[in-house]
C-alpha cells in the first residue's frame, strides 16, 4: 500500500498547485506552517494575493535571502521573511481580529486528520508525551471564513486521515471547506463528502478504498 | 490585481440600500467624511440606521442626511451639540429613534464587532439607567453589564492618506472612530485627503491595513465643516 | 440665600485652584468639560501632568491660539487645542481602553448632584424634553482611579447639590474621591462625607445647613 | 517631572516578587527582551508564573528562566519548538505547570486585561478540549466560549525606541505581543534599543503611548538570540 502514496497521484507541489488555483485575486491569505507555505509559490500570473502571517504582518513577502535576514522579520513558523510595499505591521490583538472578525478570505492548513462533517484535528495526537502546542490554529479555524486543508491522503501507516470520526483531539469542528490531498480534491458540503477532482491514475473506487469516511461522487 | 481607489464619492456610496446600517466616522467635525455623507444624500438610501459619535451639526454632513429623513435610527453617544438643530427637532417629534450609548462602550462594541467578539463585558453603566435590561454579572467582586458587538453594512470614514491597497492613516484627533469602524463594516468606503503610490506609507506607520477597507475616493479639498455650519450652509442634494 | 453663594467661599478659579493642588505629579489626568478644563492653569510649578483628551490624545497642550486652529486637532468639548512633545495620537477604543482599564490617575468631573454615597449625576436631568446625551461620562466614573468632582454647591435656586441620594439619573454609583465646591472640599469615605477643608468665612454649620446630605469633621 | 528612563537592566526589574505574575513579550526571539529577563534571572524572583506566546529556546531569555526554576506556571500558545529544550524536561518531570491557550484567545485575553474588560466571548475553541470547563454561550446561532482578562504584576517588553514618557515604538513583527502586554500589567518594564528625546517620535507614530509604561532601560547592543541558541549559549546569572 505504501508504494501507492509514491507512484500514484499528485505530487505535494501539485497539491500546493491546485490550491493555489483556487485562490482568487485579491484574497487576504493566512498559510500554515510547512506544507501550506508552498501554495505561494503557485498562484498564477495576473492574481495578486496578499499574505496574513498571524504574527503582526499583512503583505509578507518570500523568503528572505540568506545574509539579509531580519531577526524581528519573521512569519508564523519563525522563518526569515521579507515584506512587500504596501505591507503593514500590528500587534498580536489587531492580528488575531482580522482573523476572529473573519477579514481573511482563506488559510490553508495541515491535518493529521479530518472528518466527513469537515472536523478538523491538527494540533494534538493526544499523545501524553507529547508537548501540547496549539499556535493560532483554533483561532484560524473558527475565524476564516474558507479553510482549505492540504495533506497527504494517508499517514505513512497507510491509515486514512479522512475519517468517519476525527479520533484526535479538534482543533474546530465543521470548519473545513475541501481537502486537497495526493488523490483528490474533496469539497465538504452539508456534513458530506464530495470528490471534487481525481488525481491522475485515481480512480473513485480506488479513493474510496484508502478512505475511511464516506464520498460521494459530485 | 489590487486596486481600492474609485473615482468620485458618487461612485464611493454606490449599492448603500434601504435599511442599511452605515457607520460614520467622526468626532463632531474632525474625522465627519462630509463628502461621502453628501454623497449619501445625494444617493437617497433611506430607513438608514447610522452608527455615529454625534448627530450633526446645522445643516450639512449628517445633519443633512438626517434632515433628508434618510435616518430612521441613530446610535451615538452624544446628539446634542451646541449648534445641533436637525436631529433635536425630528427627535423631539418622534420622527427619529435614539439609541444612547456610551461614548466608551459604543467604541469598544464596535471593535468588538470587527474583532469577531460577539459580546464583552464593561463596568461603564452599572446602576444606571442606562443597563436597563442588561445583564449585569459579577466577576472578582465587581458588577459589569454585557454589551454585544454593533458592526454595519457600510462604514464612511475620513482618513489623511491611503494608498490602493486600502492602507490608511489619519490627522491628528480626527482619528477617533476611523479604525474601528473600518473593521466592522461588510463595505467600508474611506474618503482620502491623498491618495499615495504603494510603499509610500511605512508599514511601521499604518493605522488601518488595507485588508479592513474596499473602497477609497480622493477628497483632496474636503469641506470645513464647522464653517459650513457658522455661514448657515444648507446641503440638500446635489446643486444643479 | 442666592447671595451666599456670591460673598461667602471660593472663586471658581480657587476651587479650579484646590484641586489642581491635589493632583500629583506625574498624574494622567482627565478634564471634562467646562470648569473643570480650568484646573490646568493651576498645577503648581515643578509638576508635570499629562492630560488624556478621551476623543484621542494624550499628551494636551494648551488651547490652540486663535489664527492656528486646526479643526482636526480638539479635545472632548470639541474646543481647538494643541498637543505637546512626547504626545501620542490613538483611535477611540485604544482611548477608552486607557480609561475603562484603569491607566488615567484623576478625572475631575462637574455635576448635578453627588450623593452622600459618593453616586454622580451629571449626564441628564431627567427632563424628558431634553435631548439625552452621555458622551464619556459612565466610562470615565466607572474607569478612572481617583474622580473629583468641582461644582457649586448649590443650585441657582439654592437647592443643595450634595443630597442624601440623587434624584437625577446616576452616571455612576458609589465613584466620587473628593467634592470640590465655593464653600468646601469634601471627602467621600466608607460613604459617608468628611468635610476635608472649609472655605474661609464658612463654617460647618453653615455648610451643614446648605447641604441636604449629613456632613461629618475629621 | 517624569522620567521613566532607568540606568540599568538590574535596576529595571527591581522588586519583582515571588509569586509574581510576569508577561514577557516575543514571538520566538522576535521581541523577546533577553536582557530584562536575564536581569531577572540575576534577581532571582522565583514561583513565577509567566506569559508568553513561547517557552524559550535552547538555555538563555525565557529557557534560562525556566531552567533557573524561577518559573512555576506558564501560560502560552505554543511551547514546542525545534530548539527548546529546557521546557519539555521539566514538563515531562512535573515541575512546571502549563496552561495551553490559543494564540489568539491569548492576545485579546491580556488586551481585556488591559482594557478593563474582565471577560469576552470568542469562537475559538468550542467544541475542543480547550474548551472544557469553560461556559459556552450561543449568540446568533453560534456557539462562543467566554475566556477572562489576563493581567500581570510586571510586563517584560522590548522595543526599538523609547522616550522619557515611555512612547515606544517597534521593529517589525517584533511587536506582536509587547504593545498588549504594557497595557495589561501594573509594571510595566521596557527595553529599549534606543532611548529618545521627547518629540522624536512622530504623536501619530507612537505604538505604546507613555501611560502603559512604567520604567525603560536602554540596551542598544541586545543579544540576537538564535545566535546564543545557536551556540549553544547558556545563562545562569551572572557570570564572575
Amino acid at each position: 500500500m505504501e508504494s501507492d502514496n509514491k507512484i500514484i497521484g499528485w505530487s505535494t507541489g501539485e497539491m500546493a498547485q491546485k490550491v493555489a488555483m483556487d485562490i482568487h485575486d485579491g484574497a487576504y491569505v493566512n498559510l500554515g506552517i510547512g506544507i501550506p507555505e508552498m501554495v505561494a509559490g503557485f498562484i498564477p500570473e495576473g492574481r495578486e494575493v496578499i499574505y496574513h502571517t498571524e504574527n503582526g504582518l499583512l503583505g509578507m513577502g518570500k523568503v528572505a535571502e540568506v545574509g539579509s535576514e531580519d531577526p524581528e522579520l519573521v512569519n508564523a513558523g519563525k522563518k526569515y521573511v521579507t515584506a512587500i510595499p504596501g505591507a503593514a505591521y500590528f500587534h498580536h490583538a489587531d492580528s488575531f481580529a482580522m482573523i476572529r472578525g473573519g477579514h481573511i478570505d482563506v488559510c490553508v492548513l495541515g491535518a493529521y486528520q479530518v472528518s466527513e462533517e469537515g472536523d478538523l484535528a491538527n494540533w494534538s495526537t493526544g499523545n501524553p508525551n507529547d508537548i501540547p502546542a496549539v499556535g493560532g490554529a483554533m483561532d484560524l479555524v473558527a475565524g476564516v471564513k474558507t479553510i482549505y486543508v492540504i495533506t497527504k491522503h494517508t499517514t505513512k501507516t497507510d491509515e486514512s486521515k479522512i475519517v468517519k470520526q476525527c479520533t484526535y483531539p479538534l482543533t474546530g469542528k465543521n470548519v473545513v471547506s475541501r481537502i486537497y490531498t495526493n488523490y483528490a480534491i474533496i469539497d465538504v458540503r452539508d456534513k458530506q463528502l464530495f470528490v471534487r477532482e481525481l488525481a491522475p491514475g485515481v480512480s473513485f473506487e480506488f479513493l474510496q478504498k484508502h478512505t475511511e469516511a464516506t464520498l460521494h461522487q459530485e | 490585481m489590487i486596486n481600492k481607489i474609485v473615482s468620485s464619492a458618487k461612485e464611493a456610496v454606490a449599492g448603500i440600500f434601504d435599511g442599511a446600517t452605515v457607520m460614520i466616522s467622526g468626532f463632531g467635525e474632525a474625522g465627519s467624511p462630509v463628502e461621502l455623507i453628501h454623497a449619501l444624500v445625494d444617493q437617497g438610501a433611506k430607513d438608514l440606521t447610522v452608527v455615529s459619535n454625534n448627530a450633526g451639526s446645522g445643516h450639512v454632513g449628517l445633519a443633512a442626511l438626517i434632515e433628508n429623513r434618510q435616518v430612521k435610527k441613530i446610535l451615538c453617544s452624544f446628539p446634542r451639540t451646541a449648534i445641533s438643530v436637525v436631529f433635536p427637532e425630528l427627535y423631539r417629534a418622534g420622527e427619529i429613534e435614539l439609541v444612547l450609548v456610551p461614548q466608551g462602550t459604543l467604541a469598544e462594541r464596535i471593535r468588538a464587532g470587527g474583532a469577531g467578539v460577539p459580546a464583552f463585558y464593561t463596568p461603564a453603566t452599572v446602576n444606571t439607567p442606562l443597563a436597563e435590561g442588561k445583564e449585569v454579572r459579577e466577576f472578582n467582586g465587581r458588577q459589569y453589564v454585557m454589551e454585544e458587538a454593533i458592526q454595519a453594512d457600510f462604514a464612511l470614514v475620513k482618513c489623511a492618506a491611503a494608498d490602493k491597497y486600502g492602507n490608511l492613516i489619519y490627522n491628528k484627533t480626527a482619528r477617533n472612530f476611523g479604525p474601528v469602524m473600518c473593521m466592522a463594516a461588510k463595505t467600508t468606503i474611506v474618503q482620502a485627503k491623498q491618495v499615495v503610490e504603494l510603499g509610500t506609507i511605512d508599514p511601521e506607520h499604518v493605522v488601518t491595513p488595507g485588508i479592513f477597507v474596499h473602497r477609497v475616493v480622493e477628497i483632496s479639498n474636503p469641506a470645513d465643516e464647522s464653517k459650513l455650519v457658522a455661514e448657515n450652509e444648507k446641503y440638500h442634494g446635489i446643486r444643479q
